[in-house]
């Protein structure tokens, strides 16, 4: 059997910087289980991929439709963003029945959303990232920090649970401003962040859009040189642009204790692109996910294998790496129990999201450093 | 010689012929399936209910620009203002929002518009040098007033389970009922924002009303208590059956098995038939009014303004109001299917209203299918949608062609890479052949 | 429509401005257009005629001063409230709705169309159709009056300069107005049409009451139907009286009406072969041309 | 002189489908004044235009000094010696009235500041605001800074399509005055006018056109001294 | 002290940044203003145009730091930036006679040359990123301050700092040349002259013996000039993203209206006030407020910065209101 995957992603908007790695982390794991010939007696995965703009909620719907009426697509690894996500499952991922697995929706509201079961992601919800990052920055001794978010619905999510958690914890807001992305100057951002002061800015955006771009203004304006980073941020191109102007700047991101992300960015730097690029992990997760559910339940039908995500994703079972999806299959086949643990340490709780395992970094030396986790 | 210019005559089979290559188009896109054409009636249904919202909206920019030569660019915040309607009135009410600040926030709405009425009075009745500082004193205060009532009535509504909610809530009502709700918030802003900047002409009316089309946008996007912001509001109640529920139903399974079709493509088709039906009601409607308006002396009346104000203010017609009234008239068309669109979608994300696609789209569309003509107008927004949609797959495909007869190696790898760019490259051949070969649009104007 | 008598004042202008800037184009007009008269206005080129119009017209803001028609002020007031009060204009440079047809530009003209309502064209549409016939009957007269019913269906941005004017007279036929102000109807428009069209606005005022005020540099046309004639001059009145005691002005003579051709009358007078009517722009100023005029100098114009 | 220095023969053609001209011919010698009149509608702005090569022509052919220029552009007629003032349109208005004129001497290159001289000195109306926008001039003073960015470029043939549409009987006698003038140097004049009693009197030749076609050719004297024409197209 | 440090506060968050941005989007203004003033349409595709040209300057930068050629304390990028412009202008040109001329031979109306110039905008917005990719892209060298914040603290003991980027004042500097460069050639040249004649009235343009296509050749080749210059200036001070350069078109459009259509002046006047509007309204005055002696409460904030593009655009539409082609009377079609 051809196995058709949809892959669902902002090829062209806003995000359109990250969503190619995104795409090769996704098809990297389709065709490693392609490969293995082990998938349900040796059948194949092919990707296929479609634009949902990142903005538009039509686009993404249209989009997806094609995907699963006419490419019959069995699952799809998407959607990229919270609202087009949102519009697409229930457009089509629910009422065509098709599981879909986001690698990069953590809106807070798509925990809450009726998904019949189709729809799972492998980030986690930004509630539990601002409980993260609270603790983190007042252990290392900031008591007063001022907030810019990117201005949608994870930005706002995020901001609004980092700010409640450090606030409750003893620490003080200067400041929660918003920061548009793709805009042209951050001059007023700045200016407004830097009036208001902080020991330390927290930036919940995106590394390679609005965020750099406050980041870059506040280093050249001196407003602020410690940064907290999370998620969206922890990222290698932010590393290769400011270099050493972060020595004092540090942040967290949702990712696996020790071997998985390391094996996979080998073997994404194998297949030539960047693993640690923003959700490249995530993806690869995603529809590895699906695959190994696939596998769990003998069937390729979604209706079927939806029951079967959480199964593999979480313990008991021995534990399966990026790169052994192979040994995954294969002890699906005998009946086994497998812990999916992949590049990200995929953990899934209800209603079907990743539990969150982060890991601490910091960018002394001009690199990214591994802190520790929690 | 500056009025060499010919209008060539256009056959009146022109109109008929190319909505049957639409058609066409559509029932290719259902049945076919290779690489240009998914063969899916999903797919095509999905097109066509978008396509039948982008024509409505096509017709609420034509009638403003068509008819009357108001340049409106800020098509996207009425359309937003639309959008807010199925929200305020068709979703649940939130529990405790109403008691945490409800009372209060209206009573703060009202002051602000009282005061902007004041204000305005101020200005008219006050002459001479006591003018200004009137109007300041008239300003701050209503303004510190409005923030007193307002401030801690947003924070306690959205302090009203956050996660969730957060915002006033809607009525419950059938989503229905939001359509014409979702018109009259158009219009009402456009009456307000017609008021104020009608007196400018071409690009600077343009400018203007983009901006304003921002604002509304940023407002919706920042105001959380009104429709969560950037949050989103999901689940927005529909007006047709959902598909679930049909493939539960054992009357409807069996139909589909009639048709040879499986239960879940079925209720996808059946469901968007059901939307396509709604909206081909609204938009024949729409077009059979304006139609009526059109060839009447209003209609003759709209032309001779468009074509010299100074003489039709000359011969006794009151510019100014008929400005405001086709700008109201065309707002509230637009703002309709807003309500229309964010109904299809269930989904209001203030985030995705971007200019690019909500108002320099449906420009496109309004030229490409031939300003000032109705069915023009209509026909060319679905078959500029069709092709934004279809694009994405072209563009690609496209990619592939051409990089076909190159070795393998790093430049094809990186072309292929940037395939999906193709999207926009194939999209602006398109607009562009069609605007070669069709300069006054696919439709004209008689 | 109420006849008024004539004697009485149609329209009063006290001490009007106009300034652009600091250059004052009207500075201190004050003039009055009786009922039933057919006033000419003329005037050097800037002297503000067509300024004082736009004013009178509601197209430009005065910068002080006061209008009346029929005893009430209508200072400012825009143009559309004033074409209902029965106050019509034609343009200089012709206004007309360029991608219309002819025909559809007079039948926009008259006020208070049953179709103009937006509501009456969904559900009034029997009554429309009654409205259009008679309208449609009533431009094809005009369009015959002015021997242009020819060009009705034609775009009337494809009409020649001289037909645009037509037009833009053809117009103020459609409706009855009370005071007509036509802005040089005749530049571009072929004589023996204008003999028409002078015969046109003379029905118009006996037959049908309405006042006109004319800009015209033709001087026969001028003598021909105005009584009185006003002379403007650098924005205010400079002469007002009969055509014939107008044209015997020294100021106007100088100001506006110039003595005729040097080259041509030097060469007449060389040849002393001059034809009766030799200055025919100037009736009547032959006399005039003889006695001051030949050996004006050059510098002095 | 065996060939005139201007001539437009047997032209015919329109805007559209229809034929505005039919079988139109106008020529001018070297010094001559020629006046077309007729009535309005009747094709002579569009006759102007054909000589200009700014209407295709289906028949005709149009020699400027001999030389065949039936298929040149007007730029490239500017550059043999056309030079024109159309009935409508023929100012720049946001330059000012000294910018208009500037561009009148565009495709001169020697000093212009002469004839600026005097076109200035022939409308002293116009040299007073020579800093003013043009479009915010009166009717009549447009148009002498239309017919005077024409006399800047220094033509041998000018083309005039009604200058004295609009203009006062103090202006207008010294525009013909000085288009006589200007004749006498030896340049061709060819210009519509609805002044015709006016204009025919200084006329060498005189041309009523008649929906497109020549009804009446003659010395402009001639031309008034016909009862016929006078009656029917000059007004009585 | 406390008053320096207010005032080097002011001109490090307000100043200095409103000023730059200022001059960017003047720069971009300026050619939107002049095709608009010349052509007399809105060219969408101006935004691409930056963009592309800024890729073009980019790869030819590249090339040239591979050989080692430099610029020592100034950006690479302007050796390149000539070829960038020439290329670009070429490929301009194709666009003009592949696609305007045709609407202008007809006499089309604004709005279809708008549009024209939407579809024009699409394919060079695919082909800049087929070109170059979508990635974020820094390509400057050279030295990147010329006042850096620990330096002024070092040197004047304030403990408020104030960075100056060699960049803004490479933009300032350019945008008041070519802003300086462009109203005299309007002006005073004889080619600038025909340019505005033509925009008047092409007709009569004609009869004064302007050939129309060398001045349209002309406009979008100094239009072309100038938008290359403004994105690889843009590029220099933000590093280059082509999704950005569509942002930008916005508010160059904002401030060239505001400007009045057709002015350079306007033009510059109005990207200032576009970019001082966005910081200075939101500015927080707090911080300057502690300075000068007084314990605020609040953040003194007028609006928060989520509006800040809201508050340029109604302090546009206000000046609008009282000036209905601009500030500088543009030109409206
Ligand atoms: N918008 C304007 N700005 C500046 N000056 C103006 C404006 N409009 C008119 N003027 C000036 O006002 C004066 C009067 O112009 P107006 O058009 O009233 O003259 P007119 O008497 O009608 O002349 P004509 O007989 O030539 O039509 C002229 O000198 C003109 O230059
Ligand atoms: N651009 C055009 N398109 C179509 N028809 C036109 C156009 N311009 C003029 N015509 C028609 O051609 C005919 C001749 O026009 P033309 O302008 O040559 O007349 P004219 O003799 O100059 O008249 P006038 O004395 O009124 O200026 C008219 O019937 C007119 O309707
Ligand atoms: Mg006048
Ligand atoms: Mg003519």
């Amino acid at each position: 059997e051809e196995i058709k995957m949809g892959i669902s992603l902002g090829l062209t908007g806003p995000l359109e910087s990250i969503s190619p790695a995104m795409q090769k982390g996704a098809e990297l794991a389709m065709k490693e289980v392609s490969d293995s010939g082990k998938l349900l007696d040796g059948s194949t995965v092919t990707p296929v991929v479609a634009d949902n703009t990142c903005t538009d909620a039509a686009a993404s719907v249209a989009a997806v439709t094609r995907l699963v009426t006419a490419d019959g697509v069995k699952g799809v690894m998407g959607g990229m963003c919270s609202g087009e996500t949102i519009a697409s499952l229930e457009q089509v991922g629910v009422p065509q029945g098709v599981v879909m697995i986001s690698p990069s929706a953590t809106s807070p509201a798509l925990s809450t959303i009726d998904d019949k079961g189709f729809f799972f992601r492998t980030s986690p919800s930004d509630a539990r990232q601002g409980e993260v990052m609270a603790d983190i920055v007042l252990e290392r001794g900031i008591n007063s920090v001022a907030v810019t978010y990117t201005n949608n619905d994870y930005g706002k999510g995020l901001a609004d649970s980092f700010a409640d958690a450090y606030k409750a914890k003893g620490g003080t807001v200067t400041v929660v401003s918003a920061h548009d992305d793709g805009k042209a100057d951050y001059s007023a951002e700045v200016a407004a962040l830097a009036a208001a002061g902080g020991d330390a800015l927290v930036v919940a955006g995106y590394a390679d859009q609005g965020g750099s771009g406050v980041i870059q203004g506040s280093l050249d304006t001196g407003a602020f040189d410690t940064f907290v980073l999370p998620d969206g941020m922890v990222n290698n191109v932010l590393v290769e642009k400011f270099g050493t102007q972060l020595e004092t700047s540090f942040g967290q991101n949702p990712s696996a204790e020790g071997e998985g992300q390391e094996k996979f960015d080998a073997l994404a730097k194998e297949a030539g692109f960047d693993g640690t690029s923003a959700y490249a992990g995530e993806s690869y997760d995603a529809a590895a996910l699906m695959l190994l559910a696939m596998q769990a339940a003998q069937s390729s039908d979604p209706k079927v294998y939806k029951d079967k995500v959480m199964e593999v994703a979480n313990e008991p079972g021995e534990k399966i790496y990026p790169g052994e999806l192979a040994k995954g299959l294969e002890l699906l086949a005998a009946g086994q129990d497998i812990d999916y643990v992949g590049a990200t340490s995929v953990e899934l709780i209800e209603p079907g999201e990743s539990a969150g395992v982060y890991r601490e970094v910091d960018f002394k030396g001009g690199k990214l450093n591994v802190v520790g986790y929690r | 010689m500056s009025n060499t210019r010919q209008a060539e005559a256009v056959s009146p089979w022109r109109a008929p012929v190319l909505f049957l290559i639409l058609a066409a188009l559509f029932l290719a896109e259902g049945s076919f399936r290779n690489a240009l054409f998914s063969g899916s009636w999903n797919t095509a249904l999905a097109i066509l209910n978008m396509g039948l919202i982008s024509a409505v909206m096509a017709l609420g920019v034509n009638m403003q620009w068509g008819y009357a030569g108001l340049f409106n660019a800020g098509v996207v915040g009425f359309l937003a203002l639309g959008g807010l309607a199925p929200v305020l009135v068709s979703t649940a009410p939130v529990q405790g929002a109403w008691a945490a600040g409800g009372p209060r926030l209206i009573l703060a709405l009202l002051v602000g518009l009282g005061t902007l009425v004041l204000a305005a009075q101020a200005w008219k009745r006050v002459s001479g040098l006591m003018r200004v500082p009137a109007l300041i004193v008239v300003l701050v205060l209503g303004f510190v007033l409005y923030r007193w009532l307002f401030d801690p009535a947003v924070m306690a509504i959205e302090a009203n389970n956050s996660a969730r909610a957060g915002n006033i809530g809607g009525l419950g009502w059938p989503v229905l009922m939001s359509w014409p709700v979702g018109a009259l918030f158009a219009a009402a802003a456009a009456w307000g924002v017609g008021k104020v900047a009608l007196g400018l002409r071409s690009d600077y009316l343009a400018i203007a009303t983009l901006g304003i089309g921002e604002i509304i946008v940023a407002v919706m996007r920042n105001e959380e208590w009104l429709s969560r912001g950037v949050k989103n509001v999901s689940g927005i109640p529909r007006p047709v059956p959902y598909e679930l529920d049909l493939q539960n139903s054992p009357d409807f399974v069996a139909r589909a098995a009639e048709w040879g079709l499986s239960p879940a493509v079925a209720s996808g088709i059946w469901v968007k038939l059901l939307y396509a039906g709604l909206f081909g009601i609204v938009l024949l409607g729409l077009i059979l009014l304006a139609e009526l308006a059109l060839k009447s002396p209003w209609g003759r009346m709209m032309r001779a303004i468009r074509d010299n104000e100074t003489a039709a203010e000359a011969m006794g017609k009151d510019v100014t109001r008929r400005h405001l009234q086709i700008f109201v008239i065309g707002s509230a068309v637009i703002g309709l299917a807003g309500a229309m669109m964010v109904t299809l979608d269930g989904l209001l994300s203030p985030n995705s209203f971007n200019p690019l696609r909500y108002t320099f789209l449906i420009w496109v569309m309004v030229i490409v299918g031939g300003s000032g003509n109705n069915w023009g107008a209509a026909l060319g927004a679905i078959l500029v949608w069709f092709l934004w949609i279809k694009a994405e797959v072209w563009g690609p495909e496209l990619m592939r062609l051409v990089t076909g007869p190159l070795p393998a190696g790093a430049l094809r790898d990186h072309l292929l890479g940037s395939a999906p760019h193709m999207r926009f490259i194939a999209l602006g051949v398109v607009l562009l052949l069609v605007l070669r070969f069709a300069p006054r649009g696919l439709v004209p104007e008689k | 429509m109420q006849r008024m008598k004539v004697g009485s004042t149609m329209i009063q202008v006290h001490d009007l401005h106009k300034h652009f800037g600091g250059f004052r184009a009207v500075d201190g007009a004050s003039l009055m257009i009786e009922t039933g008269s057919i006033t000419g206005l003329i005037g050097p080129n800037g002297a503000g005629k067509s300024t004082l119009f736009n004013v009178i017209a509601g197209v430009l803001k005065p910068t002080a001063g006061r209008v009346t028609m029929a005893g009430e002020d209508i200072t400012g007031l825009p143009p559309h409230e004033l074409f209902h009060k029965g106050l019509l204009r034609t343009f200089q440079l012709a206004h007309e709705f360029s991608s219309m047809t002819v025909r559809e530009n007079l039948m926009m003209v008259p006020g208070s169309q049953c179709g103009e309502t937006l509501v009456n064209t969904w559900f009034r549409r029997g009554r429309i159709r009654e409205e259009e016939r008679a309208l449609r009957k009533k431009a094809d007269e005009v369009l015959e009056f002015l021997t242009i019913s020819h060009l009705a269906d034609e775009k009337a941005g494809n009409l020649s300069g001289g037909q645009k004017k037509l037009l833009e007279l053809g117009r103020t036929m459609m409706v009855d107005a009370k005071i007509v102000f036509l802005d040089e109807v005749g530049a571009g428009v072929n004589r023996t049409l204008l003999g028409t069209i002078g015969d046109a606005i003379v029905r118009l005022n006996k037959e049908r009451g309405y006042t006109f005020c004319v800009i015209e540099h033709d001087m026969d046309f001028i003598g021909r139907l105005c009584d009185p004639v006003i002379v403007m001059a650098a924005g205010q009145v400079l002469a007002e009286g009969s055509a014939d005691s107008i044209m015997k002005n020294e100021a106007v003579i100088e100001a506006y009406l110039g003595t005729g051709l040097k080259n041509k009358v030097a060469a007449e007078v060389a040849e002393e072969a001059a034809f009766g009517e030799s200055h025919g722009a100037q009736p009547g100023l032959g006399a005039e041309a003889g006695r001051g005029g030949d050996g004006k100098p050059a510098g002095e114009m | 002189m065996a060939e005139p220095y201007l001539s437009a023969t047997a032209m015919r053609g329109g805007y559209g489908k229809a034929d505005i001209l039919n079988g139109c011919t106008l020529t001018v010698d070297k010094g001559q004044i020629a006046v077309i009149v007729g009535p309005n509608g009747a094709g002579k702005s569009t006759a102007m235009k054909a000589v200009f090569g700014m209407l295709h022509l289906r028949e005709g052919q149009v020699t400027l000094a001999g030389e065949d220029i039936t298929h040149l552009t007007p730029q490239e007629r500017v550059r043999k010696g056309m030079g024109f003032v159309p009935q409508t349109h023929n100012i720049f208005p946001t330059m000012t009235v000294e910018e208009n004129l500037e561009m009148g001497a565009f495709i001169r290159e020697d000093d212009y500041r002469d004839t600026m001289a005097q076109v200035y000195e022939l409308f002293p109306a116009v040299a007073d605001k020579r800093k003013q926008n043009a479009g915010e001039l009166s009717g009549g003073q447009r148009q002498q800074v239309a017919v005077g960015r024409a006399l800047m470029t220094k033509p041998s043939l000018l083309m005039l399509d009604e200058p004295t549409a609009g203009v006062s009987p103090i202006v207008m006698d010294e525009l013909f005055d000085r288009i006589i003038e200007v004749a006498r140097t030896g340049i061709s004049i060819l210009m519509v006018e609805q002044n015709a009693r006016q204009a025919l009197e200084i006329a060498d030749i005189g041309y009523v056109l008649v929906q497109g076609a020549n009804r009446y050719t003659d010395s402009g004297q001639a031309l008034l001294a016909d009862p016929e024409v006078r009656r029917t197209f000059l007004g009585g | 002290m406390d008053m320096l440090n207010a005032l080097v506060a002011i001109l490090n968050f307000v100043v200095i940044p409103a000023a730059s941005y200022g001059a960017q989007l003047a720069l971009g203004a300026l050619g939107v203003t002049l095709i608009y003033g010349i052509l007399r349409f809105s060219n969408f595709a101006h935004g691409d145009t930056m963009a592309f040209g800024a890729a073009l300057v980019i790869l030819i930068t590249w090339g040239l730091q591979s050989i080692g050629i430099g610029l020592g304390p100034l950006p690479t990028a302007l050796i390149a930036l000539p070829v960038g412009i020439a290329l670009t202008a070429v490929f301009i040109l194709g666009t003009d006679r592949a696609v305007y001329r045709f609407y202008r031979s007809k006499r089309s109306a604004p709005i279809i040359l708008v549009m024209a110039s939407v579809g024009v905008m699409f394919i060079m917005n695919g082909l800049t990123r087929l070109i170059i990719g979508v990635d974020e892209i820094r390509f400057d060298d050279g030295a990147r301050f010329l006042v850096s914040v620990q330096q002024f603290r070092a040197w004047t003991g304030l403990s408020e700092g104030l960075s100056l980027r060699v960049s803004q004042v490479l933009t300032l500097v350019v945008t008041a040349l070519a802003c300086w460069a462009l109203f005299r050639f309007l002006n005073r040249s004889r080619a600038g002259k025909a340019m505005r004649a033509y925009s008047d009235n092409e007709d009569l343009a004609l009869l004064s013996g302007i050939d129309p296509e060398r001045v349209v050749r002309l406009t979008w080749i100094i239009a072309t000039a100038l938008a290359v210059t403004a994105g690889t200036l843009y590029g220099l001070d933000k590093s280059f993203k082509v999704f950005n350069y569509f942002q930008i078109l916005l508010p160059i459009f904002a401030a060239a209206i505001v400007g009045g259509l057709g002015n350079p002046l306007g033009a510059v006047a109005g990207g200032f006030i576009v970019a001082f509007s966005e910081v200075a309204v939101t500015y927080p005055w707090r911080k300057i407020a502690t300075y000068l002696g007084f314990e605020p409460q609040g953040l003194l904030q007028l609006l928060s910065t989520e509006y800040k593009f809201a508050v340029s655009f109604v302090i546009l539409i206000v000046v609008l209101l009282f000036r209905p082609t601009g500030l500088f009377r543009g030109k409206s079609v």
